[in-house]
């Protein structure tokens, strides 16, 4: 028997493969938003297994819960065009196979023929993470052992305190960035003309005598 | 088709000006070439919760702002006009029932009075006073109903029950009267078809000290519920040359602060006789004339309402009940219009006698009916959630509408 | 089989390249603005998943988790951008269709 | 129940196998349970409060079966999906909607022995788990092809997206005074007593607590906030077109998220498993440790179904908001609020120290807030006594009471048509 992490993974891989497939071939824009769910929710899932599950909940809350919720409202304010399905050209279909094909066989060429480099930190065994011993943390590099962590417990704690110290100045970037964007998505998505429009256009009489 | 990425040009609309409508000067607005709003049509009934009714609103919606609301009506249109053609003058009265049931009394009042007025009946003293007692009674009944269901429509579930609980008490005594709870074909030409039954005046008294303090509860309860006044203040607000121009009556009319009541403007029953005030819409919480104001002159005249019928029950005279009136009533050739003040506005009849036992045109004037028509005006630009409050304060009831 | 059965590095990262390829093939084949945005998400996410495995596999520090977050708060803040243009695009051209978005007219 | 199993990459194959076996022989039926209980205790609740009975017929006692027996007919009932629907999502919303409901509870601790998944971070996965809830409201809209459905959905996308911002910086003010983000730690330091509890810490967790109690309202869609599904103005909003079993998987989450919610806001703000004098605590450290963790349960679901209660007296004498009014609450009042909170909180931590002036605040505001519970208790009490009195409409004296006089004189009527 395997262990859970084995089957675990697994069972995401082929979730989020299945969801990546979804999003790809669905023709119905709704469709592909909840295939997208279930690539999501199997990416949370391998941050669980990476032993980030502070970036799992935090993938489930900010993606699952809003960017998601975004999408789809997106698609339903705009799903009223006429042209619903919007079917490629199948050379376009062609190509775009064609070149993901190769791209996805040049990655994988090169993610397994290259031999990573692995710190004494990430050693562990196949149950979870290795405590290091001291005499391990002892030769450690001066600048790793500073920032020596856990995967678990602790690991939120860090990340806050990463985000703070080490991170300050793309966390503050990145401030300024959602503040931009919140000024910048209300200017973008705001009315062009104002919101009463006092004429009668007739539908609604047309609609009422049929 | 239009070239793509071309903007939609509207070409110039005609509105016309429902109220000075002028052939000649249409107005003509045209549009800009820019507005592209996402539009979509709604169907708000026949089958819907706040229609109150198989009223169908067509709503042209932008998202959640009301760009448009059109009333259908006719779904419960049943020829009442023509069927009173076609029947003697006291076979109409259980027709009237049908108008407003939900005031069905102050029904029988108006078209009693009318054929009383055409064919020179004048109804013995005690009948008027009962008349009156009744009509008060079921205006309490009526606009108890109105609370009720505006609390619904505003999504406040407990003052439909407690509306309906003291309005139980109301039916039980017309019950008592009449046998009946809602079609009452109680007041009839002549006067009242019954006399009061024994116990009934001092049973009526118990129930006005029971009911008058719990208009206070109704007001902690609904009226002055902060969620309820952000609600109802400022929406809908029908001004009050508007409200005169579109021919509205009744608390609709006096919501928007017209000090106008046919109980006063032209007294006839009893009503110089006793004392009362008419209530108009202040602006209390927001503007003169808006959702609130209407809501909140039903309170007053269930509190008016309740002091009338005190005082009628006080001087309440014995003798007839009902006056002398052949069964076939053969009114003499003319034509008659008479208003009574109904708890929705002013319910006219406007009939004419060819001499015959039937009438030879029989035409009502629905206070519900005229009310309505303002919707198309009063429901633009504003949101999805205001319909229902606005509708729900305009107070119509459809059977007056289609008749 | 063992190899397989015993996940690594190398797992995520064949995952993390069939993910960003989907979505690059997402990116490439949707008309609609929003299949796309749906496609930049798939990338994005496989480059987290590649953050955290380097994360937990290479190094054992905290800082791929940190960038995952990262990517993920601006993944939202673009997806939020990206609809308002959508949006915009949308009460201009009626559509959501990339294609004809080609006209560049103010 | 498992004492303590950490979390998913550490799981090996046996405890994985309890685990599956809790979820399905406990959490399920629970789920059903505080669903089915919480159903019939609203329409107690909401007849109490209209001077009605309720159901009083199924099963003798109050009513009791009302639940089962509705059950049993929505189970009986036909499924219909409307023609124009999209069919595989208009089967796939009602689950997507109640399986996070339920797999939230997995890390709800109920008392510092029972908790199921104990992980450092559960409260911050718990509102991960709940966001998806709001996918399946979404999807039920918009599957269901139909205007009203799509305008419950698209309030709900609204109203979710933005009362989570005012929730989730009021989980973070009480996990800020706790110094962690695991329900069971947070839950573990309020147990000496009244003062102990979050709430009463320091006045910023004063005021969150009613911010989060507020915004949950908005987040299990009930009164006054229930736009998504106000009967009123939707008909019934996004689920307008469900019937039968799928319905009652809304209703289900409905009441799950209802109890789950009130349950978080015990754990975070209102002393989680501790009663108010202190008692569990000396039970859990006298060493009672199965008889503490059972009365700790007790306490904690006694005390989520009476914020439970809270909601449910909300909804049935509150009208409805309006949705600009939901979001400019929303924008213009919790937020801020609750930005304040977390500044002020973390100041507070920061600069006063614990001593007798915060001890003095601690009492001082559990006086505050046992004052205003206990006034609401009064206020309850009263009109229920009241009510009671207006049950039995004595009022008007009965027909038959009435002594017959003698008629009043009179001539006979003219004609009797």
């Amino acid at each position: 028997m395997g262990n859970m992490e084995t089957v675990l993974f697994y069972g995401f891989a082929a979730t989020a493969l299945a969801g990546a497939a979804g999003v790809l071939l669905s023709r119905n824009i709704v469709r592909t938003a909840v295939w997208l769910l279930a690539t999501l929710a199997a990416a949370g899932g391998f941050y669980f297994l990476l032993g980030a599950s502070f970036v799992g909940a935090v993938q489930l809350i900010i993606y699952a819960g809003g960017t998601l919720v975004l999408i789809i409202f997106g698609v339903m304010l705009t799903a009223r065009d006429p042209r619903v399905s919007f079917e490629p050209r199948r050379i376009e279909i062609a190509a775009g196979a064609l070149v993901c094909l190769v791209l996805a066989g040049a990655l994988v060429w090169v993610f397994l023929g290259t031999r990573w480099y692995q710190s004494p930190i990430a050693q562990r065994d196949g149950q979870g993470i290795a405590r290091l011993t001291s005499a391990q943390i002892e030769a450690l590099a001066p600048g790793v052992k500073d920032r020596l962590t856990d995967l678990d417990a602790e690991g939120t704690a860090n990340i806050g305190r990463q985000l703070l110290s080490t991170y300050l100045v793309p966390f503050e970037v990145v401030s300024l960035l959602l503040l931009a964007v919140l000024i910048g998505a209300a200017y973008l998505a705001r009315p062009r003309v104002p919101a009463s429009p006092k004429i009668g256009s007739g539908a609604g009489p047309k609609e009422g005598r049929a | 088709m239009r070239e793509h990425g071309q903007p939609i040009t509207t070409p110039g609309l005609v509105i016309p000006d429902p109220v000075n409508y002028d052939i000649g000067r249409e107005k003509v607005v045209e549009t800009d070439s820019d507005l592209r709003t996402e539009e979509m049509l709604i169907n708000m009934g026949p089958q819907h919760p706040s229609t109150h009714g198989v009223l169908r609103v067509m709503l042209r919606t932008d998202g959640e702002l009301i760009l448009e609301a059109t009333p259908h009506i006719g779904y419960l249109h049943r020829c009442a006009e023509k069927i009173g053609e076609n029947v003697q003058y006291h076979q109409f009265v259980p027709y009237t029932d049908r108008f407003d049931y939900l005031a069905a009394m102050n029904n029988n009042l108006a078209y009693a009075m009318a054929v009383e007025k055409l064919a020179g009946i004048e109804a013995p003293k005690r009948a008027q006073y009962i008349r009156v007692i009744v009509a008060e009674l079921n205006r309490i009944a009526s606009h108890l109903v109105m609370f009720g269901t505006y609390g619904l429509d505003m999504g406040a579930f407990t003052p439909f029950i407690y509306g309906f609980r003291e309005r139980e008490l109301i039916l039980d005594l017309f019950e008592a009267a009449c046998g009946a709870r809602l079609t009452y074909s109680y007041v009839t030409i002549g006067g009242v078809r019954e006399d009061l039954p024994e116990g009934w005046v001092r049973k009526a008294g118990e129930f006005l000290d029971y009911f008058q303090p719990k208009i206070k509860e109704y007001n902690d309860l609904l009226s002055y519920n902060q969620i309820f006044i952000k609600r109802t203040a400022n929406v809908g607000v029908i001004p009050a040359d508007r409200a005169i121009a579109y021919g509205l009556s009744g608390p609709v009319l006096r919501g928007s602060g017209v000090k106008w009541d046919l109980r006063k403007a032209t007294p006839d029953l009893v009503y110089d006789q006793l004392e009362f005030d008419i209530c108009v819409g202040e602006g209390r919480m927001g503007q003169v004339g808006d959702s609130w104001d209407r809501y909140f002159v039903r309170i007053l005249e269930m509190v008016q309402s309740a002091r009338i019928v005190r005082q009628a029950l006080a001087k309440l005279p014995s003798g007839d009940y009902r006056a002398k009136v052949p069964r076939l009533l053969k009114p003499p050739p003319g034509e008659v219009y008479y208003e009574t003040e109904n708890p929705r506005g002013q319910l006219g009849f406007y009939i004419v006698s060819d001499g015959s036992p039937v009438p030879y045109r029989l035409k009502a004037r629905g206070p519900s009916f005229c009310n309505l028509s303002i919707l198309n005006e009063v429901a633009k630009d504003c949101l999805l959630g205001d319909i229902p409050a606005i509708l729900g304060s305009i107070d119509v009831v459809m059977g007056e509408v289609d008749r | 089989m063992s190899e397989l059965m015993r996940i690594g590095l190398n797992h995520y990262l064949v995952l993390g390249a069939v993910l960003f390829s989907a979505g690059l093939c997402t990116m490439m084949i949707k008309r609609n603005a929003i299949g796309i945005l749906v496609g930049v998400e798939l990338v994005l996410n496989s480059a987290c998943i590649n953050l955290l495995a380097f994360s937990r596999y290479c190094t054992g520090l905290l800082d791929g988790q940190v960038v995952a977050i990262f990517v993920i708060v601006l993944a939202a803040a673009e997806a939020a951008v990206a609809l308002a243009i959508f949006l915009s695009f949308y009460h201009r051209f009626a559509t959501v269709d990339v294609d004809r978005g080609d006209k560049l007219r103010g | 129940m498992i004492a303590h199993i950490d979390y998913i990459p550490f799981f090996s194959w046996p405890e994985w196998l309890e685990g599956l076996i809790v979820m399905i022989a406990v959490y399920l039926p629970f789920v059903c349970l505080v669903a089915m209980f919480g159903i019939w205790w609203e329409r107690k609740v909401s007849a109490d409060i209209q001077s009605r009975h309720g159901p009083m017929r199924t099963g003798r006692w109050h009513g009791w079966a009302q639940s089962p027996a509705d059950g049993l007919k929505l189970l009986a009932k036909e499924d219909l999906i409307p023609v124009a629907a999209d069919r595989p999502l208009f089967r796939l919303a009602p689950y997507l909607s109640f399986v996070p409901a339920f797999a939230a509870l997995v890390v709800l601790p109920f008392s510092a022995r029972f908790i199921f998944v104990d992980m450092p971070i559960s409260v911050v996965f718990l509102f991960g788990i709940l966001a998806l809830e709001v996918l399946g409201v979404i999807l039920a809209g918009w599957a269901s092809n139909s205007k009203w459905a799509l305008y419950g959905a698209m309030r709900e996308a609204c109203q979710i997206v933005s009362y989570e911002i005012p929730l989730g910086l009021s989980i973070l003010v009480p996990a800020l005074a706790a110094g962690t983000l695991s329900l069971a730690a947070i839950g573990e330091q309020q147990g000496g007593g009244l003062h102990q509890w979050l709430a009463f810490r320091n006045p910023f967790l004063f005021v969150s607590c009613f911010v989060f109690f507020i915004a949950t309202l908005a987040d299990c869609k009930r009164s006054p906030f229930d736009l998504p599904e106000s009967e009123s103005e939707l008909v019934a909003g996004y689920h307008v077109e469900y019937s039968g079993m799928r319905w009652v998987m809304f209703f289900f989450a409905e009441y799950a998220v209802m109890y789950i919610l009130s349950a978080v806001a015990c754990m975070l703000y209102l002393g989680a498993w501790y009663d108010p004098f202190g008692i569990v605590l000396w039970m859990e450290k006298a060493g009672y440790v199965w008889s503490s963790a059972v009365i700790g349960a007790g306490i904690i679901i006694v005390k989520a179904f009476t914020l439970v209660y809270v909601q449910m007296w909300l909804r049935w004498t509150l009208p409805r908001l309006r949705i600009d009014q939901v979001l400019s609450t929303c924008v213009k009042v919790l937020l801020p609020l609750a930005c304040v909170n977390l500044i002020g909180a973390a100041l507070w931590s920061w600069l006063v120290p614990a001593g007798w002036a915060q001890l003095a605040v601690q009492v001082l505001l559990t006086v505050i807030g046992t004052g205003g519970f206990l006034f609401f208790v009064g206020v309850l009490v009263r009109a229920m006594l009241s009510r009671r009195q207006g049950l039995r409409l004595t009022l008007l004296t009965p027909w038959h009471a009435i002594p017959v006089a003698e008629p009043p004189p009179g001539p006979e009527p003219a004609s009797n048509g």
